[in-house]
């Protein structure tokens, strides 16, 4: 019964929780006042993307997706790295973490 | 011997730039030197020129040398274009009938102008080599027979000329420089397109690849059939010519793209006003006579009746405005629009005529004018006015001055027995003989009385009638009850001196000359002339008689 | 090899321009301003041109006497669709320019000895012998070019002469205007000569008379005859600028402002003249239409001058409105076809009107530049030479017998006649009969002048506030000559002038005499000049073909032209025979020429008999003018204030030269001025980027340096510019600074531009 | 379902990487160059400034010896397809460590970057990173490679544009860079996913043929390309995914800047032309729909309102690192025209565009760091009188502007005409482009002149108006990049003829 039901789980239900996944993200980026939050978008986008690679390499046959997910994996803790020692120094600088009051720049 | 007298300025240019910049005086002597060297080089062409070699198109065979004279071949770039053939960019010099004489007026006219340069005080180093970088470029222009070189001098006169406007021009100057320059580049920006688009529809005959050469694309013979440009590409040639035309016209200038001009001349220092009078205006018809017609002859043709009736604007509509002027300089700005507009009438007549007094007329026009800015630049270091209304009775005070100006004056409204009486009747000699622009050239015959007319009343206005009491100038009577007027913070001499009639009177010697005749100059362009008319009227040559 | 007299005359030509050169280079140098340089140098011309008078006209006494020579002067090469073009200079030598180089030549130096006399102490004495001396030139060239072309340029230079002269007093803004005036007027006149002479050189790409003439008769003339008949009237408006005819004739009057000797030299004797000698050397050419236009102005012209003649003050004026209304007669004369009797006119006028210029320059010399003939009076006694060669002059003008005038006027009038009757139609009776009204009134107006000025008493004194009006005549500003002259002028007496200037009127005054041209007082065509000039035959063919072939092609009328000429032969082979019959025996005493023109002869034949009448009218009518001006002025039997007042509004319309200036001040000037104003204004708010009223908007939201952005306002041509700072400000705006916005934006496009192919796809 | 491999397969790796591992001495060359950088600064102290410098230059003209030993190399593809060894590579590869070299000079003279409290040494370390990322994404030929290395450039650009810390503008600048690169890198992910999901496939020569093999759904392909784009566009600088780069310009260290402007824009388009003239060379069947729909229209898209876009605000600005921001997307757009052709001209068009590029744009950054050192200023307003004051940089900052509008006598007219060339040579398909281009040049014409508007045509405001003295070196630095960008324009022979050698990548065939 539950197994029919784990079997009969296909590419697009994964593809479906990805493009959720990327929409979620993008939103996020997009409207979160808060630096960390927004940099939480960003890895919910990079792991749509990891969604992906994983389920056509599942169905696919071949090792391309997970390679690809785990560097992406590790990339992704890199950008986080640097992502926050900059939030720091912006919060040193600006006293604030809120991306949208930081646009001293414009036009 | 071309490539000399091209970059002998530039020479002069390096030679300035090691002089200390508180020398003004060497700077100035070493490019009058320069000017001059340019000068007598200009004279031993004009000595070795052959006026029987035609020049336009090559010789029978492709060859040059048959055709065109001192030519100088250097292959400059190779390049290879993988499928498109090698690309083949030659340093190309040479002269015909067409660029001799601009070659002489312009050699004049830059040792005129460095003459006047002299009263220059301001940052003295950077003027000349900017100008010397600017006689450079207006030479080569005349004397390249690639186009891409064409191209190269074509945009290297801009931003001289920028600058010379800009920083050595009067209080509006920023204004005036910005918009010749934006002016000229629209057009030859679109000249960039159509060089590039020619380059690939034209086959140099003895290579066999294609070519940027000037003599092989007035040559319709050389076309690739199908290419953008090529003969059955009927629209695009089209717009070619016209794009072409646009970017020619705008230098000459052209109603409408004039009204650079008038703000161009009245800010730039007098000087520059006879160079751009003198010399630049005419590259934009040369550029016509040279690239726009012979390489687009059937679309030519096609057009004559709208050149023409731009040329009947340019003349009368340049009258008018200049009789409303009360800037003299602006109105002598006018003047030159309405006498380029004779130009272009001439060059619409598409018969030898009308193409020789335009080339006439081009020649004519550059010393008149230049004449004409010199006398203005007289009056202004004087009086710091150009006012017309606020001058007059002047002939009583300044009677050598007021000869020239007759002199001038006259010869710009076409009297018979001063050069620009001869261009202008050829002119409408060759368009009234012209069966279709004959109704234009009635019309523009009124430029006649309209040209006399701005003359006249503003010599009358300034030099004629009493002697307006004005903040201009001061009178005092000495013993002898003969009056005499001082211009206010004018320490020279009130007529013209040494160094104003060493640039003037050759300038009214020439003119008057060539008024009574011609030939030393009309010989030299006939047979190129000819020649041109038939490459451009191959069907209209036979319905004539 | 060129004819020895062919020399003679090109040094004749240019020993003027030689005094010329040297006068307005030296004047300075020289003592007394160089003025025996040029009274010298015209001496030995006239000296050159009497030698040639007497070999042409004295020795071959032959009316085709022709000698030309000619060089080229530009050569165009082999030209495509024309094959090799030249185009000559040269010049011809035949009885009417031997007659012209003479007249010329020695009223210029009878005007020069004048001159010594009258511009003495004249701050620019010498430049005005220089400006005499280019004047003469360029007169010598107009009689001496063989083409059109050249005798356009000259045209022109004697045009800038006249320029130069009328202004000599330049510092005079009256003068000044009077010039400008002057040479804008005749360049009109200029431009339809010169569209005249282009439609002659586009069918036969040249210039010579001879060849233009050949063609013609050939046929060649490619295009229908209403442009030949068209290139005629323009050319001949080159005579109406020159010639001061009417619509043109507004700026001789003012040229009056010019000092008097070249009154007399330019504006009496020679330059004005020179029209009427151009359209005689284009006569053959000239289309009967044509002719019928010139003779219809030429009549309009000599009346409404006369008209005007009568009523003004300036004793100056008064000759000059003469002058126009005789060029009218010789117009008028031209245009009959009474060719020889015309330039007979042209010669006897220009003594006898030089002569009365030059007298009335010696009185207002005497006057200290009085010329308002209400002023003065009772001068004869007190200038008895000027008063007889006045009078002399006066009776030669008002064509009494026994006078000059009297033969070539009579002749003139003979061939209205002629021509009326031959024209049959009742309009052209007008031409005679306002000839002979323009009679009339100059025979009284010159009786008026003669009576206003030498007899009665002197009415110096009645003159309102004298010194002050003495003043617009020479602002007192810079002008020298007028202290050295009427510094103080009431002390000094009027008195006769002195010799240099007296010969001259003698000289003058006897060349007004009927001897000197013909034995018989009553009949100029028993003259040499009668016999010397004769009319050419016509080179265009007979009325009536102008109208078949006009509007046809070049070629087909052509041909139509060729055979017209050959059946009109036909048809009138009757009459044209009798006539020729009748002029051929006509001819044996009165030499006159045998024309193949049936026309031609017809009008010389009607001529001949209208001699007799035209004499006994023009008599009459003189004896009614001088009968007038006694009964107005001398027995004062009418009072002429009176009548003026009775008749204001036709006064007023004569004393106001028929408002002429006034209406075309009110057209042409003003209209002119007001399109250019018109035009300069579009250039500065049009043309010059149609932007700048948009440029004024765009300026509200640039924040940018407020010079600067103006620049590319205007700089960018037209809208581009707005656009192009519009579009700029818009798109800046997106670029908010707040990286959100941006991911949004760059959410929006991707999902954009998926969502267009979508809709593309999926459809 | 995965398994273990066996010694003997390890063993065979093994070899396979040693042997790739020769084509790849470079970038390895630059890695060590990277850790020896990092260590000097460890090692030295504060005072270490000129050291690394030297070193780092030192180390980058040292590579050239290694690239240039590649050019005998075939070309070849490595590590189980991952990367190529090919001349487009190699071009690219003498680029950035050229434009390395360039950086380094720049930021010696900076007094901004001089007077940064905390040393230098991660700078230069960084800045070698970038180069080695760069020369990666050039020539890297898989997908995950691709991804990788566009990222190592974009976190150490992260770092040096967020260098100054005290300065407010740049750490303003590095955090958006930061989410902006981030989201994009993201949105290319997500496209490269969907590719691999078409083909089953990373390596892009694969990938191609398995589109042609087996076709494809349109909708995907297009959301997978319009997403790669994005990512692209974003290292392009490329309209409508250019947001970044002004902000970022203008907050960055100056060096920085230029840098960016130039480098990293380089290996964008070279990543670009890559993926494109390989993976999908043949764009798309366009019997799918009426409307032509391929790569090429989007890129077409992209390039013209590049080009207007960047050309029109530029007008507005008054800072003039902004300014040159703004340009710069102007620039990306002429360049993404020599790509539209997608023939061999208009690649050797782009890289002859790009050679000119980077010496006039360094050259005007170069200028521009010079000025702001004295005047302390950027702003347009504040370059008034200049002209009198430094002749030479002023004569050369205006040589380096004619330049990028575009005029002859320069390198850049050669770059403009071998663009237009190119687009011309197509016949009158790209015309509208060609003319898009010519005309937006006549308008960055009025923009870039208004540096040498004010510096010569208008005096500054304040008194004192004495000679500015800049030091010898740079000078000469100036002096040389003046004189190449003249002379390249006269002779541009030898740079035109490397770039048609150059004009070759692996695996793609250019007609």
């Amino acid at each position: 019964m539950l197994t029919e039901q784990l079997l009969s789980i296909g590419v697009n239900h994964f593809l479906t929780i990805s493009v959720i996944l990327f929409g979620l993200g993008m939103f996020a980026v997009m409207t979160r006042k808060n630096a960390i939050v927004i940099l939480m978008g960003v890895e919910l986008i990079l792991n749509a993307a990891n969604i992906n690679f994983l389920t056509f390499s599942k169905y696919n046959g071949g090792m391309e997706g997970v390679m690809f997910s785990l560097f992406v994996i590790v990339l992704a803790a890199a950008e986080a790295a640097v992502a926050l020692a900059i939030v720091i120094n912006i919060f040193k600088t600006f006293k604030t973490v809120d991306v949208s009051s930081v646009d001293t720049m414009k036009e | 011997m071309l490539s000399l007298i091209v970059f002998l300025p530039i020479i002069a240019g390096l030679i300035i730039l090691a002089v200390p910049s508180s020398q003004k005086q060497i700077i100035r002597i070493v490019s009058l030197l320069g000017a001059i060297g340019q000068g007598v080089i200009a004279v031993l062409i004009w000595r070795q020129y052959d006026p029987t070699m035609a020049g336009i198109v090559a010789a029978p065979g492709g060859s040059l040398a048959g055709s065109f004279q001192m030519i100088e071949r250097v292959p400059w770039i190779s390049l290879d274009l993988g499928s498109f053939g090698p690309l083949n960019i030659e340093y190309l010099l040479g002269v015909d009938g067409l660029s001799i004489t601009m070659v002489l007026l312009t050699a004049l006219i830059s040792i005129i102008g460095v003459l006047s340069s002299w009263t220059i005080q301001k940052q003295v180093k950077g003027y000349f080599i900017l100008y010397n970088l600017l006689a450079t470029a207006m030479m080569g222009c005349f004397v390249a027979l690639d186009f891409f070189l064409f191209y190269v001098f074509w945009e290297l006169m801009l931003l001289p000329m920028y600058f010379l406007i800009g920083i050595w021009g009067g209080p509006n100057r920023e204004y005036a420089a910005i918009k010749f320059f934006l002016y000229t580049l629209f057009g030859s920006v679109f000249m960039l397109l159509v060089m590039i688009g020619l380059y690939f529809s034209v086959i140099d005959p003895l290579t066999g690849h294609h070519t940027f050469s000037l003599v092989a694309m007035a040559d319709q013979a050389n076309y690739i059939k199908g290419a953008i440009l090529g003969p059955d590409n009927v629209t695009w040639r089209y717009v070619a010519f016209i794009v072409l035309f646009v970017g020619f016209a705008i230098k000459v200038p052209m109603f409408p793209f004039h009204t650079w001009l008038p703000d161009a001349h009245v800010e730039a220092p007098t000087p520059i006003s006879v160079i751009l009078a003198g010399v630049l205006l005419k590259l934009g018809t040369y550029g016509m006579m040279r690239i726009n017609f012979p390489l687009f002859p059937e679309v030519y043709q096609a057009g004559l009746y709208v050149i023409a009736v731009f040329g009947a604007i340019n003349i009368i509509y340049g009258a008018f405005c200049a009789l409303a002027q009360q800037d003299l300089k602006k109105m002598v700005a006018y003047s030159s629009i309405s006498h380029m507009g004779y130009v272009l009438l001439g060059l619409a007549a598409a018969n030898s005529e009308g193409m020789v007094g335009a080339l006439y007329q081009m020649f004519n026009h550059g010393t008149i004018t230049a004449m004409l800015f010199l006398l203005v630049g007289v009056i202004y270091d004087r009086a710091h006015s150009r006012q017309i209304d606020k001058f007059g009775g002047l002939a009583s005070y300044m009677p050598v001055y007021t000869g020239l100006v007759i002199v001038a004056w006259f010869a710009s409204l076409g009297l018979p027995g001063l050069s620009g009486f001869i261009s202008e009747a050829f002119v409408f000699v060759g368009a009234f003989s012209a069966p279709v622009t004959r109704p234009i050239a009635m019309v523009s015959v009124l430029g006649i009385v309209f040209g006399a007319a701005y003359l006249l009343w503003s010599l009358q206005r300034m030099f004629l009638g009493k002697r307006k009491p004005d903040a201009l100038y001061d009178l005092e009577v000495d013993a002898h009850g003969h009056e005499h007027i001082h211009f206010h913070d004018w320490k020279g001499k009130l007529d013209l001196d040494a160094r104003e009639l060493t640039m003037l009177v050759p300038l009214a010697v020439i003119i008057i000359a060539l008024g009574i005749y011609p030939m030393p100059v009309m010989g030299l362009i006939t047979t190129s002339v000819n020649k041109l008319v038939q490459v451009l009227a191959p069907v209209a040559m036979s319905a004539v008689h | 090899m060129m004819h020895s007299l062919i020399q003679l005359s090109i040094a004749v030509l240019l020993l003027p321009l030689l005094s010329f050169v040297v006068l307005i280079f030296f004047n300075r140098r020289l003592p007394r301003g160089g003025d025996f340089v040029g009274v010298g140098l015209l001496g030995t011309t006239l000296a050159i041109a009497l030698y040639i008078f007497w070999t042409v006209i004295v020795q071959h006494y032959d009316p085709a006497f022709r000698v030309a020579w000619d060089f080229t002067w530009l050569d165009f090469g082999d030209v495509p669709g024309v094959g090799p073009l030249q185009i000559k200079m040269g010049i011809v030598v035949d009885n009417l320019t031997a007659i012209m180089l003479a007249m010329v030549s020695l009223i210029s130096f009878l005007v020069h000895l004048y001159s010594t006399g009258y511009m003495h102490g004249e701050p620019l004495y010498g430049r005005f012998f220089a400006y005499l001396g280019i004047f003469t030139f360029s007169m010598f060239g107009i009689v001496l070019s063989d083409n059109l072309f050249s005798i356009y340029m000259f045209w022109e230079l004697v045009g800038l002469s006249s320029y130069l002269l009328i202004g000599f007093y330049f510092h005079k803004d009256s003068a000044a205007d009077a010039q400008k005036k002057a040479f804008l007027t005749n360049r009109i006149g200029d431009i339809g000569m010169w569209l005249g002479i282009l439609i002659l050189y586009s069918q036969f790409h040249t210039f010579g008379y001879q060849e233009i003439f050949e063609h013609i008769k050939n046929g060649d003339f490619h295009m229908s005859q209403t442009w030949l008949t068209a290139a005629g009237v323009l050319l001949f408006m080159g005579c109406v600028g020159k010639s001061a005819q009417f619509p043109l004739h507004v700026w001789l009057p003012d040229a009056m402002e010019g000092p008097t000797p070249v009154s007399a030299l330019i504006h009496a004797a020679t330059m004005v003249a020179a029209g009427v000698y151009f359209v005689a050397r284009i006569f053959v050419m000239l289309t009967p239409d044509a002719l019928h236009v010139i003779a219809f102005i030429g009549a309009f012209t000599a009346f409404m001058a006369a008209t005007i003649a009568i009523t003004q003050h300036d004793i100056k004026r008064v000759l000059a409105y003469s002058t126009v209304s005789q060029l009218g007669y010789m117009v008028l004369g031209l245009g009959v076809g009474a060719y020889s009797a015309a330039l007979f006119h042209l010669l006897t006028h220009a003594f006898f009107k030089a002569c009365l210029f030059l007298g009335s320059g010696a009185i207002i010399h005497a006057m200290h530049h009085e010329q308002d003939m209400r002023w003065m009076g009772g001068l004869y006694k007190k200038m008895p030479w000027t008063f007889a060669t006045f009078m002399i002059a006066t009776l030669a003008l008002a064509g009494l017998p026994l006078t000059s005038g009297f033969l070539s006027k009579d002749a003139i009038l003979a061939g209205a006649l002629g021509f009326a009757s031959v024209e049959g139609g009742g309009v052209f009776y007008l031409i005679p009969v306002l000839g002979f009204g323009a009679a009339v009134l100059t025979a009284f107006y010159m009786g008026r002048q003669i009576w206003l000025v030498f007899f009665g008493e002197s009415r110096t004194h009645l003159k309102p506030n004298a010194a002050h009006s003495l003043d617009d005549h020479s602002d007192g500003d810079v002008d020298h000559i007028h202290d050295a002259h009427h510094g103080g002028h009431d002390h000094h007496p009027v008195h006769e002038v002195a010799w240099n200037m007296r010969l001259p009127l003698v000289v003058l005054a006897t060349l007004s005499v009927f001897i000197v041209f013909s034995p018989d007082p009553l009949d100029g065509g028993k003259g040499w000049f009668m016999h010397l000039v004769q009319t050419p035959a016509t080179v265009v063919s007979v009325t009536g073909t102008s109208h078949e072939s006009a509007g046809l092609g070049a070629p087909e009328a052509g041909k139509l032209l060729a055979t017209a000429h050959t059946d009109t032969e036909h048809v009138e082979a009757a009459p044209a025979q009798g006539h020729g019959a009748e002029a051929a025996h006509e001819a044996g005493e009165h030499h006159g020429p045998v024309f193949t023109d049936p026309r031609q002869a017809e009008i010389a034949h009607m001529t001949h008999e209208n001699h007799y009448t035209a004499i006994k009218l023009s008599s009459i009518m003189i004896v009614i003018g001088i009968g007038m001006a006694l009964i107005f002025y001398v027995f004062r039997i009418i009072d002429p204030d009176k009548t003026a007042q009775t008749i204001r509004p036709l006064y007023l319309y004569s004393f106001n030269k028929w408002y002429w200036d006034e209406i075309y001040d009110a057209t042409v000037i003003k209209g002119s001025m007001l399109i250019s104003k018109i035009l300069a204004w579009f250039d500065a708010n049009i043309v010059d980027g149609i932007v700048n009223g948009v440029a004024t908007v765009f300026r509200k939201f640039a924040f940018f340096n407020g010079g600067v952005d103006k620049y590319v306002v205007d700089g960018l041509v037209n809208f581009t510019a707005f656009t192009v700072q519009t579009t700029g400000a818009v798109f800046r705006k997106i670029q908010t600074g707040k990286v959100q916005t941006y991911l949004l934006m760059v959410a929006v496009a991707v999902l954009g531009w998926f969502a267009f192919y979508f809709a593309h796809l999926v459809k | 379902m995965f398994e273990m491999p066996s010694g003997a397969e390890i063993q065979s790796i093994i070899s396979i990487l040693k042997g790739g591992a020769g084509y790849f001495v470079p970038e390895i060359y630059l890695s060590a160059l990277f850790m020896v950088l990092i260590l000097l600064d460890l090692i030295t102290g504060k005072k270490n400034r000129g050291l690394l410098a030297t070193v780092s230059i030192a180390g980058l003209v040292g590579s050239l010896f290694f690239i240039f030993k590649q050019q005998a190399m075939p070309d070849t593809q490595f590590f189980f397809g991952m990367y190529s060894l090919d001349r487009f590579g190699i071009f690219f590869k003498y680029f950035f460590v050229a434009s390395g070299i360039l950086a380094v000079l720049t930021t010696v003279i900076d007094d901004q970057l001089k007077k940064h409290e905390s040393g230098m040494g991660e700078y230069y370390a960084l800045l070698v990173a970038m180069v080695v990322g760069m020369m990666m994404m050039a020539s890297s030929t898989d997908l995950l490679m691709m991804f990788l290395s566009m990222e190592l450039v974009s976190l150490s650009a992260y770092a040096l544009t967020g260098y100054l810390k005290r300065e407010p503008r740049s750490s303003e600048a590095a955090l958006k860079y930061l989410v902006y690169g981030a989201v994009s890198s993201g949105m290319l992910l997500y496209g490269f996913s969907l590719i691999y999901g078409m083909t089953a496939e990373t390596n892009i020569t694969r990938i191609s043929m398995a589109l042609a093999a087996h076709g494809y759904d349109q909708l995907v392909m297009i959301l997978a390309v319009l997403l790669i784009m994005a990512g692209l566009g974003y290292k392009m600088g490329a309209v409508p995914f250019h947001f970044w780069s002004p902000d970022v310009y203008e907050g960055a260290p100056t060096p920085v800047t230029a840098y960016l402007s130039v480098a990293s824009k380089a290996a964008g388009f070279a990543m670009l032309m890559r993926f494109f003239f390989v993976a999908v060379p043949q764009g798309f069947d366009v019997s799918a729909s009426a409307l032509h729909i391929d790569w090429l229209s989007i890129l077409m898209l992209v390039s013209a309102a590049s080009m207007i876009y960047g050309n029109v605000v530029a007008i507005w600005q008054k800072n003039v690192k902004r300014l040159l921001a703004y340009s710069s997307i102007a620039h990306a757009g002429y360049l993404l025209l020599g790509v539209i052709t997608m023939d061999q001209l208009g690649t050797q068009a782009v890289l002859v565009y790009l050679s000119a590029y980077l010496l006039m744009n360094y050259g005007a950054f170069y200028v521009v760091i010079l000025i702001a050192n004295r005047t302390g200023s950027e702003n347009l307003d504040d370059y008034r009188g200049l002209g009198k004051r430094m002749p030479l940089l002023g004569a050369a900052l205006t040589v380096f502007l004619i330049s990028l509008v575009g005029l002859p006598p320069t390198f850049g007219f050669i770059g403009k005409l071998m663009i237009f060339s190119a687009l011309i040579a197509k016949g009158s398909l790209f015309m509208w482009l060609a003319l898009i281009g010519i005309l937006t040049s006549v308008i960055s014409l009025y923009y870039y002149m208004l540096i040498p508007l004010n510096m010569y045509l208008r005096d500054s405001e304040n008194a004192e108006q004495g000679v500015m003295e800049t030091g010898m070196g740079a000078k000469l630095v100036t002096a040389s990049l003046m004189i190449l960008t003249l002379w390249f324009g006269l002779f541009f022979q030898p740079i035109a003829n490397y770039a048609k050698y150059s004009s070759v990548l692996f695996g793609a065939f250019l007609n």
